[in-house]
C-alpha cells in the first residue's frame, strides 16, 4: 500500500489525526458520543500507523530515515521535507502514545463542546508530530506555531477558573520566543542559502562564523528555553498546567516541553557547535538552577498540578543539563529522560485528573488517606511517584543516572555539576514522597473522600501502558540506547570532534576563534 | 519681470492662511472655505509655473483642481446639511460622538 | 505689457489684496463676511492669472469659482443660518497653538526657499508666448488630457449624486 | 485632426475597457433602479456585481501586457502588470463588499442604487490611481475615489455617527488632498510636465537635497500617508471606520488603502526613486510609528471596528517596511501582503457585518461574546481571519509577514526586523481578546446571527483564500512578483 | 558453563522466587486467602533458600582459589562511550549479572535463611493484621532487592538492590500508614537514605570515571593497571563517598537518625530489615570494595573512628531507653559500629563474621521482643512489664540465649565474632580497642537490663492485660528456637579462623598499614578473650545489681537479720553513694545524650534540615511569584496602561487631527532641513 511505503509513511503518520479532525467537522455537533468515538478511534489509529516506524527503523544507521521531500514554496525555496532519526523516532512514538492516551483520558472528563475538543486535540497531535518530523526550517516553524492555537483553546475553553489568563500567557510566552527564532531561521538562510535542515546539519562545525553562531545560538535559545522551560522563562508553565484540562496537561508536559529540548538537540547544538561549547557553562548553570529551584518551589505548593508543573521544571532541568554536558552519556541520558518525563509526568497528571474528576479540586489539603478507599489507585500512584523520583528498575533512574554520569565527565567542574544534580534527586524524593504521604497516607479526614470509587477500567487503560513503559525502560533500556547511539554520536562528533578517538577531550577553551576568519563570510 | 519665487511666496502665504483657518475656525463651512483658499494657493503655483515654462499644462491642471474644488464643495456642503439636519450644529468641535 | 513697472504694480496689488482678504476670511465673525472676503480673494487671484497671461483660467476662476462655488456656499450659509453661532466663540480652543504651528509650517516652507533661491534656480519666465490661450488650452484638453477630462466627468457625476443623496430628505 | 483623435482613441479604447465597463454598469445601476420595487433592490447588487465581473474579464484580457507595460492616451496611463494586479485587488474587494452589503442595507433601510453606483465609481477612481502615469490622472482618480467614499461613509444619513464620520472624513480628506495637490504643483514646477517619467528624469537631474524636491516629497508623502492612514496622519481612520456603514468600512480599509498604496508605490518607485536615500529613513520612521501606535492603542480598544482600524494602522506599518527594505523581495512582500490583506481584513469586517441587526451595530466586543455557540461557522472563520491578521501560520498573514521579515533581514535592517517581530505579541494579545470573547465567553444575548447567501459566499471565498495563501502560497507569491513588472529596478 | 552445576547456572532463580511471589501478592493478593498468601510467600523464600544453599555447596565444592562464579543475564545499561579521567576511552556498561563468591554466599545464606525464619514467624505475628497480603508482598519484594544487592556483579546493580531495600523499608515502616508517626518515620528513613545514596552515586561515578569499570571482578585489576599510589586522593575520595553511602544505609553517624524511628514498623520488619539484613548492606558494600579501601588508608581510619564513635554512642543511648524495641534499635546501631570498626582496621572477615552472628541473635532478639509485645497485646514499654519468664517460657529462654550471645559470653556466637573483632583491632594497636572493649561491657549491661526488666522482678503489668498474657503460637516460637540454636552455635564456624580462611579469596589484603602492624603487635589471644568475657560479666553483674537485687533485697534483709540491718543499710548507704556517684552520673550522661539525640541531632539536624528546606522553598516560591512572574506581569501591565494615553490622542476633534497632520509635516520637514543644515 503506497501510503505505508517508506517514502510516505511519515506523511501518513502526520496527517492521520488531521484527517480525523476534518472528518469530524462533518458530524453534527449534537452527536457527542460519535465525536468521542471518532476522537478515540483516530487517536488510536494515529498510534497504530506510527508503529511500523519502530519495526522498520534501522538503528545504528546514521542520518535520517523515511525521508520524504517535495517542493512546497519554490519561490522562497521552502520544501515539504519529512524524516526522522533516532531522536525523532523516540519523540514521534512518545507523541502518538501520549496522544492516544490523552484522548482516551478525556472520555468522561470533557462534558461540553466535545466536537471541538476532539478536533483540537487531533489538530494538536498533527502539529506536534510535524515539529518532530519536519526537515525544513519553514515547515518546522509553521508546525511549531500551528500547534499553539489548539493548545490555547484546550486551556482557554476547557480549563478551570483562570483559564483565559493562563491560555494567553502560554500563547504569548511561546510566541515571544518563536518569533525571534523566525529571524534566526532567516539569518541561517542568508548564510546557508537553504532551508534544508539536513544540509545545515551535515556542514562542518565552523560552517557559520563564530560571531554569527553566537547570535544564532541566542536567537534559537529563547524559543527553546521558553518551551523547555528553563528558569527564568518558566512562569507560564505552572499557570498553563494548573488551568489546563487533564489531557491538556498530559500533552503539555509530555510532548510540548520536549519540543524545547528537541530544538536544542536538533538545532542549537549541532548547528552552532562552537557557540554551544562557549555557552555550555551558562547553560549548565541555568539547568542546575532549574533543577534545584524547581524542586524547592515544589515543596510549598498547595495545588497538586502546580506542584507537578514545578517538578517538570526540575526534571526538564535534568534534560538540559544532560544536553549541555555534550557527552554521549549526557545526551543519550537526556533524550531518555525526556521520554521518561513524558511518561511519568504524563501519568502523574492523569492520576491527578482521576482525582479531579471525582472531587473537582486539586488542593492537596482536600485529600488524605486515600489509600483506604482507593487501594489500586494508591499502588499506581506509588509506582508513578517512584518512577518520577528515579527509583532503580523504573525509567526515571536510567535517565537521571546516565545524565549525571555524563555530566560528571564535564571537564573541570564535572563533580560539582553532578553533585548539584544529585541534590536535585534528593529534593525530588522529598517533595514527591511528601505529596504522596499527604494525599495517600493517614486516615481519611475529609468525609467527601470516604467513598471515592477506585480506578475504573478506562483509567486503567490510560495508565497501564505508561506503567509498562516505565518498567520496560527501567529494566531493559538497551534498545533505546541502541536507537539513540547514532544521533548522539553525530552530535558529539559535531560539538567536540575526535571524542571517539581515545584522545583526552579537547577543553572547550580551544574553540577556534581564527575559524571565524578562515571561513569566508558566505554572503 | 517678477521672479517665479514671488508667486511661490504668495501662494505660500495663502496656503498658510488657509491652514490657519482650517485649524482654528469652529464653523465647518468656514473650514471648507479655508480649504478652498489652500486649493487656490495651489492654483497660483500651477499658473505661475506654467508661465515659467511657457506651457499650458499647469493651467489645465489648475482647471482640474478647480473642478475638484467644486466637487468637494458640493459634496461637502451636502454632508454639512445632512449633519446639520441631525445635529442642529455646524461647529467642528461639537462633532465628538466618535472618539477614543 | 511684457515687462516694465505695470505688471509688478498689478501683481503686488492683487497679491496684497488676495492676502489681506484671505486673512479677513479667517478672522471675520460671520460666515457671510468670510464668504464675501473669500470671493474678494478669489477675484484678486483671478487678477493675478490675468497678469500671468492665463485669460481662460481668469474667466474660469470668475465664472466657476465666484459664480458657482461661492454662491453655493452663501446658499448653504443661508440654509443653516447661524445667528446663534454669531454670538458664540468663533475660534476653537487650540487656536493659539494652531496659529503658531501654521505659521511655523509656513516658515518651514518658505524660509528654505528664500535661503536657497539660488539653488532652487527656477528658470526665468520663458519668452514663449501662450497665445491664443483658450485655443491652446482647448487643444491640450482634448488631445493630451482627454482622459482626465473624461474622468473629471465621472468625478462631477459622483459629486452630483453625492450632493443629492446627502441633501435630499428622501431619495 | 479630430479624425486622428478618434483614431487613437479607438486604438487605445481597450486599455481603459475595465474602467469603462465599471462606469457603464455604474450608470446602469442608477437607471435600472427606477424600474425596481423596494424589495427588488437586490437586483442593483446583481447589476453592480455583473459590472465588476465584466470589468474583471476585460482586465483579464489585458494580462499579456509586457512587463514595462503599454502606454496610452499620450502617456497619461500605462497598462502594466502592476495595474492589472491592483485592478484585480480592487475588483475582488468590490465584489466581496457588494456581496456583504445587500443584507446590511436592507437592515439599515438605506438600500439605494446610489450606493452600488458610488462603489463602482470609487473603483474606477482606484483603477486610474493604479494605472495613471500623469499627475492629473492620478489626482482626479484619487479625488473620484475619495469623494465617493465621503458619500458612502455618510450614506446612513439618519445615523449621527455616519454623518459625523462622513464630515470628518471629508474635512480631513479635503485638507490632505489639498496638501497633496500642493505637492503635485511643486512637482510640476520642477519638471514643467505632468508626466511621471519626465518628472522622474528631472528629479534625477536635480542637485541632491534640492529644496523644491524635498518640499514636493514631503507634501506628497503627507497626502499619501493620510490616505493609507499612517502615523501621524492616521487619526481619521478610527473615527471613520466606526462611523461608516460596516461594508464601507471594509471597503475603505482594504480597497482605498490598496489604491493609496498603488499611488504610493507608483510615485516612490518612479518619481522619487532617484532620491530614495532621502526618504528611506522617513518611511522607516513612519512605519515604526504606525506599528507602535496601532498595536499599543488597540490593546485596550473595545469597539471591534475601531480595534480593526488600529490594527490596520499597524499593518500599514508592516507593509511600509517592505518599502524600507526597498529590494525586489521587499516590494514583492508589499504587494503580496496587500493582496492577502484585502481578503482576511474584509473577512474580519464581514463577521462584524453578520452581527449587524436592528438596533445593534454589533461592533462592540461584547457583541462577539459566545458567538461560537450562536454561529460556529462564523466564529471559525473569524478565528482564521484573526489568526491571519496576527500572522500565525498556516494563514496568509503569516506568509506576508514572513516575506516582510525576510526582506528586512536580507537588507540587514536587523533592528527593524526585531521590532516588527516583537510587535506581533501585542497584536496577538488584542486579536485573541476577540477570540476569547467568541469561543470562551458565554453569549450575553440570544440573537442568532444568520448568514445570507451572499455573505456566505463571500465569507467562504475569503476563508479559502486566507488558508490557501497560507498553506500553498506559491501562486499568490508569483502573482505578487508578476505585479512589479519593471518597477523598483 | 554446564560443569558449573545446576544451582549455579540457575542462580538467577534465587532473587526471582521472591520477586514473583511479590508481584503475585501486589497484583492479586487481595483476592487470595491468608493461608495461600503465607504458603506462596514463605514457600518462595524457602525455595530461594534451598537454591542458595545448593549454589553455595556447589561453590564450596571447588578449590578455594576457584570459588568464584559470575554470570551475566543481559546488558542492562549499555550507556555508551565516555572518557575516563585519564583521558582513555571507557565504555559504560552495567550488566544484569550475578556474582557468587564466598562473601556473597555467606550473605545469601544469611539473608535467605534468616529471612525465611522471619517470614515464617510473620505468619503468626501478622495473622490478625489487615493488609496481610500487602505485608508479605513488601517483605518478598524486600527479599528480592536484598538478594539482588548481595548477588550483584557490579556497583550499579548493587545500587538497584540498595535503593530497592530502601524503598521496601520505606513501605514497611509505613505499613501502618494510618499512623502519622509511622508515615513520617518511613519518609524520614527514605530521605535520609537518599542523602547517603547521593554519596554512593557520586562514588560510582568516580569509580567508573577513574577505573573505567564498575564490575567488582575487574576493579582490582583496574586499580593495579592504574598505578595508583597508596592513599592517592582519588581513591580516598571514592572510599569516603562510598562510606558516606554506607553510613546512610547502615545507620552510622551522622546518618543513623532514621533507624530508631524505623521501629514504628511491624516487629518482623524490624527484625529482618533493621537488624539482620538491610542495615548490614553498608558493611557488605565496604567489604565488596575493599580493594579500593586498601588504597585509601586515611579513609579506613575514618571508617574505624566513625564506627567506634557510633558504637559507644549508640550503646550509651541504649542504656536509658524504656521502649523495648528502641533499646534493640540502638544496640543494632552499636553492633553495626563494631562491624565498621572491623572494616576500618581491615578485618573485613571479622566484620562479616559478626554480621552473620549478629543477624542471628539480633533477629532473635527482635522476634522475641515481638513475641513479648504480642503477649503483652501491643505494649512496648518495659516499665509496664516484668516477671514474664514464667508466663512465656519459650520466648524467655530463647531471648536469654540471644542476650548471652550478644553480650559475648562464650561459647555463644557473639563471643567469637566480637572477640575476633576486638583482637584484630588490638593487633592494629588502635586505642579504639578500648572503646570497643568498654562498649562490650555496656552492651552486656543494657541487654541484661532489658532482660531483667522484662522477664524478672515483680510484674508491673497492668491488670487488664495481666490475665490474657499467653505464649505465642508455634509459628512464632519455632523460628525463635531455630534462631536460638543458631545464635548459640553460629559462632563455631569461626573457630580456628576457618571462616577467615573461607573469606580470604575475597579480601584483597587489608590496608598495607595493617599488615605492618600485625607483625609488630602480638597479643596473647586468651588474654584478650578473658578480658572481653570479664567486661561482659561485669556488665551483667551490674545490671543484675541494679535491676534485680536492689529492688527486692532491702525488704528481705530487713526481715532476716534485724541486727545487721544497720550494716546492711549502711552497706546500702555506700551503695547509694556509689550509685549516686557513678551509675546515676553515667545514666544522667546517657540521658542527656539521649536528649541531645532527640533534640539536637533529630530536632535541629533532621527536622531542622526539613524545616530549613521548606523555609528556603517558601522563599523561592515568593521569589517566583513576585519577582520572576511579577516582572513579566509588570511589563504587560505597563504596555496595557500605556495604551490609554495613545488612545486619548484620539480626541474626536477634527481640528486636533489636522493639527497633528500639520505637526507631522513640520516634524518631517524639520528633520530634512536639519539633515541638510538649512
Amino acid at each position: 500500500m503506497m501510503l505505508f511505503d517508506n517514502q510516505h509513511i511519515l506523511s501518513t503518520v502526520l496527517f492521520t489525526p488531521l484527517a480525523g479532525a476534518i472528518l469530524m467537522l462533518f458530524i453534527p455537533r449534537s452527536n457527542a458520543a460519535a465525536h468521542r468515538w471518532m476522537g478515540n478511534l483516530f487517536g488510536f489509529l494515529g498510534l497504530l500507523v506510527s508503529l511500523p516506524l519502530i519495526c522498520r527503523f534501522q538503528a545504528g544507521q546514521t542520518g535520517f530515515q523515511f525521508v520524504e521531500d517535495h517542493d512546497w514554496i519554490p519561490t522562497i525555496g521552502a520544501h515539504y521535507t519529512l524524516g526522522i532519526d533516532g531522536l525523532g523516532l523516540v519523540m514521534v512514538i512518545l507523541t502518538t502514545v501520549l496522544g492516544a492516551i490523552a484522548i482516551l483520558s478525556s472520555w468522561s472528563a470533557i462534558q461540553k463542546r466535545e466536537k471541538e475538543y476532539y478536533i483540537l486535540l487531533l489538530l494538536l497531535q498533527t502539529g506536534m508530530l510535524g515539529v518532530f518530523t519536519s526537515l525544513d526550517f519553514v515547515l518546522f516553524y509553521v508546525f511549531w506555531e500551528v500547534m499553539l492555537v489548539p493548545m490555547y483553546f484546550l486551556i482557554g475553553v476547557w480549563g478551570s477558573e483562570r483559564r483565559l489568563y493562563a491560555a494567553i500567557k502560554f500563547f504569548l510566552f511561546t510566541l515571544a520566543g518563536s518569533v525571534v527564532m523566525l529571524l534566526a531561521i532567516l539569518a541561517i538562510y542568508f548564510n546557508a542559502h537553504t532551508f534544508d535542515i539536513r544540509t545545515v546539519l551535515s556542514a562542518p562545525h565552523d560552517f557559520f562564523p563564530l560571531q554569527l553562531q553566537r547570535w544564532l545560538f541566542w536567537g534559537f535559545f529563547f524559543a527553546f528555553a521558553i518551551k523547555v522551560p528553563m528558569v527564568p522563562f518558566h512562569t507560564w508553565l505552572p499557570d498553563a498546567h494548573t488551568e489546563a484540562p487533564t489531557a491538556g496537561s498530559v500533552i503539555l508536559a509530555g510532548v510540548l516541553l520536549k519540543m524545547g529540548t528537541y530544538g536544542f538537540l536538533r538545532f542549537s547544538v549541532p548547528m552552532f557547535p562552537d557557540a554551544t561549547n562557549q555557552f555550555r557553562g551558562i547553560m549548565m548553570v541555568l539547568s542546575i538552577i532549574a533543577i534545584i529551584y524547581g524542586a524547592l518551589v515544589c515543596m510549598m505548593q498547595k495545588d497538586m498540578k502546580k506542584l507537578i508543573a514545578y517538578s517538570s521544571v526540575s526534571h526538564m532541568g535534568f534534560c538540559t543539563l544532560g544536553i549541555f554536558a555534550l557527552t554521549p552519556l549526557g545526551l543519550s541520558g537526556s533524550i531518555i529522560q525526556q521520554l521518561n518525563h513524558g511518561i511519568s509526568t504524563g501519568a502523574l497528571f492523569l492520576l491527578v485528573g482521576v482525582l479531579y474528576e471525582r472531587r473537582h479540586t486539586r488542593l492537596i489539603s482536600e485529600f488524605g488517606g486515600l489509600s483506604t478507599p482507593m487501594p489500586n489507585f494508591a499502588v499506581v500512584y506509588m509506582i508513578v511517584t517512584l518512577s518520577s523520583l528515579g527509583m532503580p528498575l523504573l525509567n526515571g533512574f536510567i535517565g537521571e543516572f546516565t545524565i549525571l554520569r555524563g555530566t560528571f565527565e564535564v571537564p573541570r567542574y564535572g563533580l560539582t555539576w553532578a553533585a548539584f544534580g544529585v541534590t536535585g534527586v534528593i529534593l525530588g524524593a522529598a517533595y514527591l514522597l511528601w505529596l504522596y504521604q499527604r494525599v495517600m497516607f493517614g486516615s481519611v479526614t475529609n468525609p467527601a473522600n470516604e467513598h471515592l470509587p477506585d480506578m475504573n477500567l478506562r483509567e486503567w487503560a490510560t495508565l497501564a501502558p505508561l506503567i509498562l513503559l516505565a518498567f520496560w525502560i527501567g529494566i531493559y533500556p538497551k534498545p533505546l540506547f541502541r536507537v539513540l547511539d547514532a544521533p548522539v554520536r553525530q552530535l558529539v562528533e559535531k560539538v567536540n570532534p575526535g571524542y571517539y578517538t581515545s584522545q583526552p577531550p579537547a577543553p572547550p577553551a580551544q574553540v577556534p576563534a581564527p575559524a571565524a576568519a578562515q571561513t569566508p563570510e558566505s554572503r | 519681470m517678477i521672479p517665479t519665487t514671488h508667486y511661490l511666496f504668495l501662494s505660500l502665504a495663502l496656503f498658510t492662511i488657509g491652514v490657519v483657518g482650517v485649524l482654528t475656525r469652529r464653523n465647518v463651512i468656514i473650514i471648507l472655505m479655508s480649504i478652498e483658499l489652500i486649493l487656490n494657493a495651489v492654483n497660483i503655483n500651477l499658473v505661475a509655473f506654467s508661465r515659467m515654462f511657457g506651457s499650458v499644462n499647469g493651467q489645465i491642471f489648475a482647471i482640474f483642481i478647480i473642478t475638484d474644488a467644486a466637487a468637494e464643495a458640493a459634496v461637502g456642503l451636502g454632508i454639512i446639511i445632512a449633519f446639520f439636519r441631525n445635529r442642529e450644529t455646524v461647529l467642528a468641535d461639537e462633532m465628538d460622538l466618535l472618539k477614543w | 505689457m511684457a515687462n516694465g513697472l505695470l505688471p509688478q504694480i498689478v501683481f503686488y496689488f492683487f497679491a496684497a489684496l488676495a492676502v489681506v482678504s484671505a486673512i479677513l476670511v479667517v478672522v471675520s465673525r460671520s460666515a457671510i463676511h468670510s464668504a464675501i472676503f473669500l470671493i474678494t480673494s478669489l477675484l484678486a487671484t483671478a487678477g493675478i492669472y490675468l497678469q500671468l497671461e492665463a485669460e481662460f483660467l481668469f474667466v474660469v476662476q470668475i465664472i466657476l469659482y465666484v459664480g458657482g462655488i461661492m454662491v453655493l456656499f452663501v446658499f448653504v450659509i443661508m440654509l443653516v443660518n447661524l445667528d446663534v453661532s454669531l454670538h458664540q466663540l468663533q475660534f476653537n480652543r487650540q487656536w493659539l497653538v494652531a496659529t503658531v504651528l501654521a505659521i511655523v509650517l509656513g516658515i518651514h516652507f518658505s524660509l528654505p526657499l528664500w535661503l536657497d533661491r539660488g539653488v532652487v534656480n527656477l528658470p526665468p519666465p520663458s519668452a514663449a508666448t501662450m497665445q491664443p490661450n483658450s485655443e491652446m488650452i482647448g487643444q491640450a484638453l482634448f488631445q493630451n488630457y482627454m482622459l482626465p477630462f473624461e474622468i473629471a466627468s465621472i468625478l462631477l457625476l459622483v459629486a452630483m449624486i453625492g450632493a443629492v443623496v446627502m441633501a435630499k430628505r428622501r431619495i | 485632426m479630430w479624425q486622428e483623435l478618434f483614431q487613437q482613441t479607438r486604438q487605445q479604447f481597450h486599455l481603459i475597457l475595465p474602467e469603462v465597463q465599471l462606469a457603464f454598469f455604474g450608470m446602469g445601476v442608477l437607471l435600472i433602479d427606477f424600474l425596481l420595487e423596494e424589495r427588488e433592490k437586490w437586483v442593483n447588487a446583481l447589476t453592480a456585481m455583473l459590472g465588476v465581473i465584466f470589468s474583471g474579464i476585460s482586465l483579464y484580457m489585458l494580462r499579456y501586457v509586457p512587463a514595462n507595460g503599454v502606454k496610452g492616451f499620450n502617456n497619461s496611463i500605462v497598462i502594466d502588470p502592476f495595474f492589472i494586479f491592483f485592478g484585480f485587488v480592487f475588483l475582488a474587494a468590490a465584489a466581496l463588499v457588494i456581496l456583504l452589503s445587500v443584507r446590511y442595507l436592507e437592515i439599515e433601510k438605506e438600500h439605494h442604487a446610489e450606493y452600488y453606483a458610488l462603489m463602482l465609481f470609487a473603483t474606477i477612481g482606484m483603477m486610474f490611481l493604479a494605472c495613471g502615469t500623469d499627475l492629473i490622472v492620478l489626482f482626479i482618480g484619487l479625488e473620484t475615489m475619495a469623494i465617493s467614499f465621503y458619500i458612502l461613509t455618510g450614506f446612513l444619513r439618519n445615523d449621527r455617527r455616519s454623518n459625523e464620520g462622513a464630515l470628518k472624513y471629508l474635512l480631513l480628506g479635503a485638507f490632505s488632498s489639498a496638501i497633496l495637490a500642493y505637492g503635485f504643483s511643486l512637482l510640476y514646477g520642477i519638471s514643467g510636465s505632468t508626466n511621471l517619467d519626465v518628472i522622474r528624469a528631472e528629479v534625477a537631474h536635480r542637485p541632491p537635497s534640492d529644496v523644491l524636491v524635498i518640499l514636493a516629497l514631503v507634501t506628497v508623502a503627507a497626502g499619501v500617508f493620510f490616505k493609507i492612514a499612517a502615523v501621524p496622519f492616521h487619526q481619521w481612520a478610527p473615527d471613520v471606520y466606526e462611523g461608516a456603514p460596516t461594508p464601507i468600512t471594509a471597503f475603505v480599509s482594504v480597497a482605498s488603502k490598496a489604491a493609496s498604496f498603488a499611488l504610493l508605490l507608483r510615485l516612490f518607485l518612479t518619481v522619487f526613486w532617484p532620491i530614495r536615500v532621502d526618504w528611506t529613513m522617513l518611511i522607516a520612521a513612519v512605519a515604526v510609528l504606525s506599528m507602535t501606535l496601532g498595536n499599543i492603542a488597540a490593546i485596550t480598544e473595545s469597539n471591534i471596528k475601531r480595534l480593526l482600524a488600529y490594527s490596520s494602522i499597524s499593518h500599514v506599518g508592516y507593509i511600509l517596511l517592505g518599502l524600507v527594505a526597498g529590494n525586489t523581495l521587499g516590494l514583492e512582500a508589499m504587494t503580496f501582503y496587500i493582496l492577502v490583506y484585502a481578503f482576511f481584513n474584509t473577512g474580519a469586517f464581514a463577521v462584524v457585518i453578520v452581527l449587524r441587526r436592528k438596533g445593534v451595530i454589533g461592533d462592540e466586543l461584547d457583541d462577539m461574546n459566545g458567538l461560537f455557540q450562536r454561529n460556529p461557522g462564523a466564529a471559525m472563520l473569524m478565528l482564521i481571519f484573526l489568526l491571519s491578521l496576527a500572522g500565525i501560520p498556516p494563514t496568509a498573514g503569516f506568509i506576508g509577514k514572513l516575506l516582510i521579515f525576510w526582506a528586512l533581514m536580507e537588507t540587514q535592517h536587523y533592528v527593524l526586523a526585531i521590532l516588527a517581530v516583537l510587535y506581533i505579541l501585542p497584536a496577538v494579545y488584542y486579536y485573541f481578546r476577540i477570540v476569547a470573547a467568541m469561543w470562551v465567553r458565554d453569549s450575553t444575548d440570544s440573537f442568532i446571527p444568520r448568514v445570507s447567501l451572499g455573505q456566505a459566499v463571500a465569507l467562504a471565498a475569503m476563508g479559502i483564500v486566507t488558508l490557501a495563501a497560507g498553506i500553498y502560497p506559491n501562486p499568490f507569491i508569483e502573482f505578487a512578483q508578476y505585479s512589479l513588472g519593471v518597477l523598483g529596478r | 558453563m554446564n560443569e558449573a552445576g545446576y544451582f549455579l547456572n540457575h542462580i538467577w532463580l534465587i532473587p526471582l522466587f521472591p520477586l514473583a511471589s511479590a508481584l503475585l501478592m501486589l497484583l492479586f493478593g487481595r483476592r487470595l486467602a491468608n493461608i495461600a498468601v503465607s504458603v506462596i510467600c514463605v514457600g518462595s523464600v524457602f525455595a530461594s533458600f534451598i537454591y542458595s544453599l545448593g549454589a553455595v555447596l556447589q561453590l564450596v565444592a571447588r578449590p578455594p582459589h576457584a570459588r568464584f562464579f559470575e554470570t551475566v543475564l543481559f546488558q542492562w545499561v549499555p550507556a555508551g562511550v565516555y572518557h575516563t579521567t585519564s583521558g582513555l576511552l571507557g565504555n559504560f556498561n552495567a550488566d544484569w549479572g550475578f556474582l557468587l563468591d564466598p562473601l556473597s554466599s555467606v550473605m545469601i545464606l544469611v539473608v535467605t535463611g534468616v529471612g525465611f525464619l522471619i517470614h515464617f514467624y510473620s505468619i503468626g505475628y501478622m495473622g490478625y493484621e489487615g493488609g496481610y497480603y500487602r505485608f508479605f508482598g513488601y517483605l518478598n519484594l524486600f527479599m528480592f532487592a536484598m538478594l539482588t544487592l548481595v548477588l550483584a556483579n557490579n556497583l550499579l546493580l548493587l545500587f538497584v538492590g540498595w535503593e530497592g531495600v530502601g524503598l521496601c523499608s520505606y513501605l514497611l515502616i509505613g505499613f501502618y500508614f494510618k499512623k502519622k508517626s509511622a508515615a513520617d518515620a518511613g519518609k524520614k528513613a527514605f530521605i535520609v537514605n537518599r542523602v547517603g545514596d547521593a554519596g554512593f552515586l557520586l562514588g560510582i561515578f568516580m569509580i567508573s570515571g577513574v577505573l573505567g569499570t564498575i564490575r567488582f571482578s575487574e576493579i582490582p585489576a583496574a586499580i593495579t593497571a592504574g598505578h595508583f599510589v597508596i592513599g592517592s586522593s582519588v581513591m580516598t575520595a571514592i572510599a569516603l563517598l562510598l562510606f558516606f553511602g554506607a553510613t546512610g544505609k547502615s545507620a552510622q553517624i551522622p546518618l543513623y537518625v532514621w533507624l530508631p524511628d524505623a521501629m514504628e514498623g511491624p516487629t518482623p520488619v524490624s527484625a529482618l530489615i533493621h537488624a539482620a539484613t538491610m542495615v548490614t548492606a553498608g558493611v557488605y558494600m565496604l567489604t565488596r570494595t575493599n580493594a579500593i579501601y586498601k588504597m585509601a588508608p586515611f579513609a579506613m581510619e575514618i571508617v574505624a573512628v566513625v564506627g567506634a564513635m557510633t558504637l559507644i554512642y549508640a550503646a550509651t543511648m541504649g542504656v536509658v531507653q524504656t521502649d523495648i524495641k528502641k533499646v534493640l534499635a540502638y544496640s543494632t546501631i552499636s553492633q553495626l559500629g563494631y562491624m565498621f570498626l572491623a572494616c576500618g582496621v581491615g578485618a573485613y572477615e571479622a566484620g562479616i563474621f559478626h554480621l552473620m552472628t549478629h543477624a542471628f541473635f539480633k533477629a532473635l532478639l527482635f522476634l522475641g521482643a515481638g513475641s513479648v509485645i504480642h503477649a503483652m497485646s501491643g505494649e512496648q514499654d518495659m516499665q509496664k512489664m516484668g516477671a514474664l519468664s514464667k508466663k512465656i517460657p519459650t520466648t524467655y529462654r530463647t531471648m536469654l540465649a540471644a542476650t548471652l550471645a550478644i553480650s559475648g559470653i562464650p561459647p555463644l556466637a557473639g563471643f567469637f565474632s566480637k572477640d575476633e573483632i576486638l583482637a584484630k583491632v588490638f593487633q592494629t594497636g588502635h586505642l579504639l580497642w578500648l572503646v570497643g572493649w568498654i562498649t562490650a561491657g555496656i552492651t552486656a549491661f543494657y541487654m541484661f537490663r532489658l532482660l531483667f526488666l522484662t522477664f524478672h522482678g515483680e510484674s508491673r503489668v497492668p491488670h487488664d492485660v495481666e490475665h490474657h498474657i499467653h505464649e505465642s503460637p508455634a509459628t512464632m516460637t519455632i523460628p525463635l528456637i531455630i534462631l536460638a540454636v543458631l545464635s548459640v552455635a553460629g559462632g563455631w564456624v569461626g573457630i580456628g579462623g576457618r571462616f577467615e580462611g573461607f573469606l580470604a579469596p575475597v579480601i584483597h589484603g587489608a590496608s598495607i598499614l595493617r599488615e605492618e602492624q600485625t607483625s609488630r603487635v602480638e597479643a596473647p589471644d586468651f588474654l584478650l578473650m578473658s578480658l572481653s568475657v570479664f567486661v561482659a560479666l561485669a556488665g551483667i553483674a551490674l545490671a543484675w545489681h541494679f535491676y534485680l537485687k536492689r529492688t527486692d533485697l532491702p525488704g528481705k534483709l530487713a526481715k532476716k537479720w534485724n541486727g545487721l540491718y544497720q550494716l546492711v543499710f549502711h552497706k546500702y548507704y555506700v551503695d547509694e553513694i556509689y550509685d549516686a556517684m557513678f551509675v546515676n552520673r553515667a545514666k544522667d550522661l546517657a540521658a542527656s545524650l539521649a536528649v541531645f539525640d532527640a533534640k539536637v541531632i533529630d530536632g535541629l539536624g533532621v527536622d531542622g534540615a526539613g524545616w530549613l528546606t521548606r523555609f528556603i522553598s517558601s522563599i523561592s516560591m515568593w521569589w517566583d511569584t513576585w519577582i520572576v512572574d511579577g516582572s513579566i506581569r509588570l511589563v504587560s501591565r505597563l504596555v496595557w496602561v500605556f495604551s490609554y494615553p495613545v488612545r486619548m490622542v484620539q480626541t474626536g476633534l477634527v481640528q486636533s487631527y489636522m493639527l497633528l497632520i500639520v505637526l507631522g509635516i513640520i516634524g518631517i520637514l524639520g528633520y530634512y532641513w536639519h539633515m541638510f543644515h538649512l
